[in-house]
């Protein structure tokens, strides 16, 4: 791989700074275990790599139930799974942690990263859509927010401007009667891209039988992940039972609009869909039940 | 005398025959028999003095490493075959 | 030639000092520059694990760690795991059960294995091969492996000294074989 | 040479589980393999692979590569002698110099994406990686052809203008892709069809596979300022390496020595050459040790996948179960050269089943895929695929068990192969008497969506030439020299061979691996022959010492040496005796050092069969196959050190696994490879596998003094076949393409219920 300069921000200013001067030449450093690739592949091209770990906003991970998540953007995925009272409130969210990549991954990658990387295939965006993440941007123009459905705007693409980094993941405070499961299809049982992920949170009634709200968002069956607005609203009011997942499914599979290629056929994508769909709707409800389900 | 199976694709030199009996005490004789009785098919066998490249000769079940200095018995059984490597 | 850049370390408990380019990962600059070769290339992209060494704790791809990334970070490799001459009782394991053939992808599945036994000292079946997912076997099925982590955390639990019963064959019976008399 | 006292003998070190000898090294990271050999003054080649799968080269330009700062030396074919078309004899097998010179580097055209062009030696891997880039090339794209039914076809572009089919020997009369076309006919093939009461003829198509081995191609070339030659390589055969290497470069083999180190896994991918002339030739232009190591996806794009291949299969039976005439049409890729699998292809079709009446017609075919190699029973596997498809699908539609149907046509001593040849002494009934009584068999699979599959498999297991030599220490210990590289502990397995006719420890043997300097000629460790051959050669180097060492005894005695009788180690006559260990610490006053040496070359095969069961279960929805459980059940005459015997049974039946359910290159239209690496060439994880239940089943091989069959390669034989058709009862849908990965399985379970 072509040589680079690496410099290593502590600040937020500065790393701001520093990529703001180079553009897109210049690469933001968390895990690195998708721009290594990248670079070595030669995919990416880079005169100068930051490394953003070391600045500490930026590796905060605090929850308390009244204010919910703020997810550092370079904190790793290890540390989200291995925290039992993150894994309670955001279970979807765990789910997701736990199977991006090996363990050897996640003890580097980060969710903000995999954000970043904007792969239509990432298995953590469909969460942070379905939990309705507030994405906080840092740039040379200062400070704004983007909702997790907005961020990426194509395969490998963002709304970040010149300059600009991810530096936190706001995730909304855990309601009462509420949660959300992500499942992905893959032909292992890991190590592998999702063909297709589909992420569901439900908020039900104090009786737990209907459904008052929902979001469902998907993987790989678009070129950005997919938030089909049809199915959550199809949902809303409807009985949390089996038929509804099943008919929501076929929603979302209507919904999905894939391609063809070496992981899977249109057919497939769009097929699974609904399976998934289907199956995290059941267990999100499961879990806003207070049932311990798990999704792997 | 040994019993020596002609490949179905050599066939075409032996008149459709599928088996013959011939004397011979290495390979290198049965091949010098064989070629006696049907002119040309000695270069289906041999390539530059050799066994030709892709083609291993078992006598009585075993593939021969010795090419036409193999031994052969009395009531060997012999057969041309394609040759094999392992993994 | 590309400017190289001062890195300070500590690497299985002694500190380390090295140059390295930018672009070189973890893994060239131990194997390389350093001479640890036992953490292995398999892939170079993070898929195989046979780099796996401990970073601060962690179990990560080395080929996916660049070498000035390290700098004030803790690494052991497979070179730190055995103590005063003593292999330690997951490399005796190893051996023992015949969890190798090949042996390239080992190191990687120790180093795997030590972290996942630091934090579970009594992981299920489905726990192990979950956990070790990411490090790759061609040779073994990883059926000798698996059973060498359990006797391993039996090990580790029993002092660091091997029990004598090795892990039972699935539904207790044990390891079959039939005799069959020449006729 | 084997009397039936050894059948009957208790063995005190054969059959044992000691530590191999080669383990601590290799769990402390120590041991070293091919990529952590490094010489002083070491400088890293990288090479310069094609773009398209199939173009004419118009020109290659160096030039600027050459002035990049760190560069030492460029090569291209041009800097090889002209190699014709001569074939050179590899021990296992014969290639033809000039498509193995074109192979390593492209001469005129290039025939697959990742076929190499050029190469480059720097000061270190990512300057050489930057000089490629700088290389220009000028391609002329050709239309490829991948799949092997269309590169049979008349108007398929032709790979080389030269070639013409070979019907054993005898030539066609215009070039094609198909470079050799096998026939085997027996018995009234038409009119037994005719009679039978059932016949069932089926398709089947495989993908192209990987071996997969984890640690890539990797080589260290010291061209000597004496004009001696070294190479520290990764292979399967020390020997091989330099003789290919040698031919190839038109220079004596006493001018190589190749040194094998340690060794990452091979399954067959490690016999051929790809780095090692190309890092001589860089390191004679720039006079400095040259080491080159493939990225993975070189090794996936530039060596040996095993064959895809089409092959149709119909089999007749009586209504009773009884086969009475079989049939079969295989075509497999032989990737850009000539020379693949086809061979054993159709030598393994039928070769479990006594079928009176039989044609087989193979062909081996050229196309825009990396020179196919072997790997584990090469093209066994998708021929067993397919046999043991339509064996099931007979079964079931005869009422019979799968099983008995087997058993009622099971080959044995005395069956005559469809190739022509009779079996010796072989367990196939065995292995399937032992799956009938597995525990596994007799237990009930419960649950929807599950089903129990059974296949079987057969290999022929090689001899082939081994030597060795060991001396005795005075501390009563040996000292094995073999030249086979040890992949998978056979350093242990042969030792423990000499240790039991010493009637020494096995910890008493220290077996070492020898370059070719240091070894006598020893055949590449493959076709399952190390433990049988290297082994023999242990066994004749333990009575070549023993013999020795009676005499020493003798001496100390003063009486004649045929007096002295040796059992377990201890030599005696007329009431004396004496340990080996005692009797090894006189042999300075006895005459000084005692070494014992072999060379073998044991003639045929030893056959091996292996009779597979797998529960799977198949998720309705996204028709994903879960593997439930596996018993893997195999004849392998003698299980020297039984661990390693179920290893390589585990191993090979979770190759066959991945093989069967994931593993396969994709291609794009233009012919190139869409998925190399290891995130989408989907070898099997830990995650993906139960635990792998083993039966050793052992009937003794007559050919062999302790009666091994050898074991590594007809465990991935069965797999396909056996989830083939567990996939079958749990779903009903009869899968008859490789692999069954959950796309192509849903599509076909969806085609079904519409």
């Amino acid at each position: 791989m072509k040589d680079f300069e690496f410099q290593t921000a502590t600040t937020v200013d500065e790393a701001v700074s520093l990529l703001a001067a180079r553009g897109q030449r210049a690469r933001v450093l968390t895990g690195g275990t998708d721009l290594i690739v990248q670079l070595r592949e030669g995919q990416r091209e880079a005169d100068l790599v930051v490394d953003i770990k070391k600045i500490p906003e930026l590796m905060e991970l605090t929850y308390s139930a009244g204010a919910g998540l703020k997810l550092g953007a370079a904190v790793p995925c290890y540390r989200i799974y291995g925290d039992s009272q993150i894994e309670a409130a955001y279970p979807a969210l765990a789910d997701a942690a736990r199977i991006i990549g090996g363990w050897q991954i996640q003890s580097r990658a980060s969710i903000g990263g995999n954000l970043c990387n904007s792969s239509p295939a990432a298995d953590s965006i469909p969460t942070l859509i379905a939990y309705d993440v507030t994405c906080h941007l840092a740039g040379p123009q200062g400070r704004r927010t983007v909702r997790a459905a907005e961020f990426c705007t194509g395969p490998g693409k963002n709304v970040l401007d010149r300059g600009e980094i991810l530096t936190m993941l706001e995730f909304p405070a855990p309601k009462k009667h509420a949660s959300a499961a992500y499942l992905r299809f893959i032909p292992r049982n890991e190590m592998d891209i999702a063909v297709v992920g589909a992420a569901s949170w439900v908020q039900l009634n104090a009786a737990g039988d209907t459904i008052e709200k929902a979001r469902v968002a998907l993987a790989a069956v678009a070129p950005t992940p997919l938030s089909p607005t049809s199915v959550g609203e199809w949902l809303a009011g409807k009985p949390a039972m089996p038929q509804t997942f099943a008919k929501a499914g076929e929603l979302a599979s209507q919904a999905a609009r894939p391609i063809g290629d070496k992981r899977g056929t249109v057919e497939y994508r769009k097929h699974l869909a609904g399976v998934l769909t289907k199956r995290t709707l059941a267990i999100a409800v499961d879990r806003a039940r207070g049932v311990a389900t798990s999704a792997h | 005398m040994a019993k020596v199976y002609i490949p179905a694709q050599w066939r075409d030199l032996t008149g459709g025959t599928a088996d013959v009996q011939l004397d011979g005490h290495s390979l290198k004789q049965i091949v010098a028999g064989l070629e006696a009785r049907f002119p040309g098919i000695a270069a289906r066998v041999c390539d530059d003095g050799r066994i030709a490249a892709g083609l291993a000769v078992s006598i009585d079940g075993a593939i021969s490493s010795r090419g036409l200095l193999a031994p052969v018995e009395p009531h060997s059984e012999i057969h041309f075959l394609p040759a094999i490597g392992g993994g | 030639m590309a400017k190289k850049i001062h890195v300070a370390t500590t690497i299985n408990g002694e500190p380390v000092e090295f140059l390295c380019e930018a672009r070189q990962s973890l893994l060239e600059v131990l194997r390389d520059t350093l001479n640890l070769t036992g953490a292995k290339e398999g892939c170079n992209n993070g898929n195989c694990g046979a780099c796996t060494v401990l970073l601060d704790g962690q179990p990560v791809d080395s080929c996916l760690v660049l070498g000035v990334e390290v700098e004030g970070a803790r690494i052991t490799t497979i070179e730190g795991i055995a103590q005063d001459a003593h292999l330690h009782p997951i490399q005796q394991c190893f051996l023992e059960d015949a969890a190798l053939q090949c042996g390239v992808c080992t190191p990687g599945f120790i180093m795997s294995t030590k972290a996942l036994l630091d934090r579970n000292a009594n992981p299920s079946e489905h726990e192990i091969r979950f956990q070790l997912s990411g490090n790759l076997c061609r040779c073994t099925g990883y059926d000798k492996i698996i059973r060498a982590v359990q006797d391993s955390a039996k090990a580790l639990a029993a002092g660091g000294r091997r029990t004598t019963e090795k892990t039972a064959r699935p539904n207790g019976s044990p390891a079959k074989q039939a005799q069959t008399q020449p006729r | 040479m084997a009397s039936s006292s050894f059948e009957k003998k208790k063995y005190k070190v054969i059959g044992t589980r000691p530590v191999r000898h080669d383990g601590a090294d290799k769990v402390t990271g120590r041991a070293i393999y091919g990529s952590d050999f490094r010489l002083t003054g070491t400088v890293h080649g990288k090479i310069l692979r094609s773009p398209h799968a199939h173009a004419r080269i118009k020109s290659i330009d160096t030039s600027a590569a050459e002035k990049h700062p760190g560069v030492l030396a460029v090569v291209t074919s041009g800097d090889f002698p002209n190699l014709k078309n001569k074939i050179a004899n590899l021990g296992e097998g014969s290639v033809n110099l000039a498509h193995l010179g074109a192979n390593v580097l492209a001469h005129g055209k290039v025939l697959y994406k990742g076929h190499a062009v050029a190469a480059v030696a720097a000061v270190n891997p990512h300057v050489a990686e930057e000089a490629l880039k700088l290389i220009q090339v000028q391609y002329e794209p050709l239309k490829p052809v991948v799949w092997v039914l269309d590169a049979m076809r008349d108007d398929a572009p032709l790979l080389h203008d030269d070639l013409r089919t070979s019907s054993m020997g005898k030539k066609g009369d215009k070039p094609s892709n198909i470079s050799a076309h096998i026939h085997f006919e027996t018995g009234k093939v038409d009119e037994a069809f005719a009679k039978a009461d059932v016949v069932i003829e089926r398709e089947f198509k495989t993908a192209s596979v990987h071996q997969g081995y984890i640690e890539p191609h990797v080589a260290t070339a010291l061209w000597n300022e004496d004009g001696h030659l070294t190479i520290w390589t990764s292979t399967q055969g020390a020997f091989t390496a330099r003789q290919q290497t040698a031919e190839l470069l038109q220079i004596p083999v006493s001018q190589v020595t190749v040194v094998p180190c340690e060794i990452g896994g091979g399954f067959g991918g490690k016999i051929a050459v790809y780095l090692e002339p190309v890092a001589a030739v860089l390191s004679r232009k720039c006079g400095r040790p040259v080491k080159m190591v493939m990225n993975r996806d070189e090794v996936f794009e530039g060596t040996g996948p095993t064959p895809g291949s089409f092959v149709r299969v119909k089999l007749g039976a009586t209504r009773s179960g009884q086969l009475v005439a079989g049939e079969a049409w295989l075509a497999y890729d032989a990737g850009a050269f000539p020379g693949g699998m086809i061979g054993p292809g159709c030598m393994c079709v039928f070769s479990c089943y006594e079928i009176p009446n039989a044609r087989v017609d193979g062909y081996d075919v050229v196309n825009n895929k990396p020179k196919t190699q072997a790997y584990r029973a090469p093209g066994a596997t998708q021929a067993a695929f397919a046999c043991e498809s339509v064996i099931d699908e007979l079964a079931e539609k005869l009422g019979i068990d799968p099983i008995e149907l087997r058993l009622k046509n099971a080959a044995k001593e005395g069956t005559r192969r469809v190739d022509g040849p009779v079996y010796p002494r072989i367990g196939f009934i065995e292995t399937l008497q032992a799956a009938q009584a597995s525990e596994h068999w007799k237990s009930p699979l419960v649950g929807p969506h599950r089903g129990r599959g059974i296949a079987s498999g057969y290999w022929f297991n090689i001899g082939l030439k081994s030597s060795a030599s060991a001396s005795v220490n005075p501390d009563g210990t040996v000292s094995l020299v073999e030249g086979s590289t040890d992949i998978g502990g056979t350093r242990t397995s042969v030792a423990m061979q000499l240790a039991e006719t010493l009637g020494i420890r096995a910890e008493d043997v220290r077996p070492q691996v020898a370059d070719t300097d240091g070894v006598g000629y020893t055949d590449v460790t493959g076709g399952s022959r190390v433990t049988f051959a290297t082994g023999l050669a242990a066994y004749e180097v333990g009575l070549d010492i023993q013999r020795q060492m009676a005499q020493r005894a003798a001496l100390l005695w003063e009486c004649d040496p045929a007096k002295v009788a040796c059992t377990d180690g201890v030599y005696k006559t007329n009431g004396k005796s004496i340990a080996f260990a005692e009797l090894a610490g006189k042999l300075g006053e006895t005459g000084g050092p005692v070494v014992g040496r072999a060379a073998v070359d044991p003639q045929g095969s030893s056959n091996g069969f292996g009779t597979h069961i797998v529960d799977v279960e198949v998720d309705p929805d996204t028709a994903k196959v879960t593997i439930l459980r596996y018993t893997a059940i195999q004849d392998v005459g003698k299980a020297i050190h039984p661990s390693y015997v179920e290893g390589q049974m585990q191993g090979g039946a979770v190759q066959g696994i991945g093989w069967a359910l994931n593993e396969e290159y994709v291609f794009d239209e233009q012919g190139r490879m869409q998925n190399p690496n290891y995130l989408d060439y989907r070898m099997p994880t830990a995650l993906d596998v139960p635990m792998i239940d083993t039966i050793i089943v052992e009937v003794f091989n007559p050919a062999h003094p302790y009666g091994v069959r050898g074991v590594g390669e007809t465990p991935i034989v069965a797999p396909p076949a056996a989830i083939a058709n567990a996939i079958y009862r749990a779903s009903g849908t009869r899968m008859r393409e490789l692999p069954m990965s959950p796309p192509r399985l849903w599509a076909a379970m969806t085609e079904k219920k519409s």
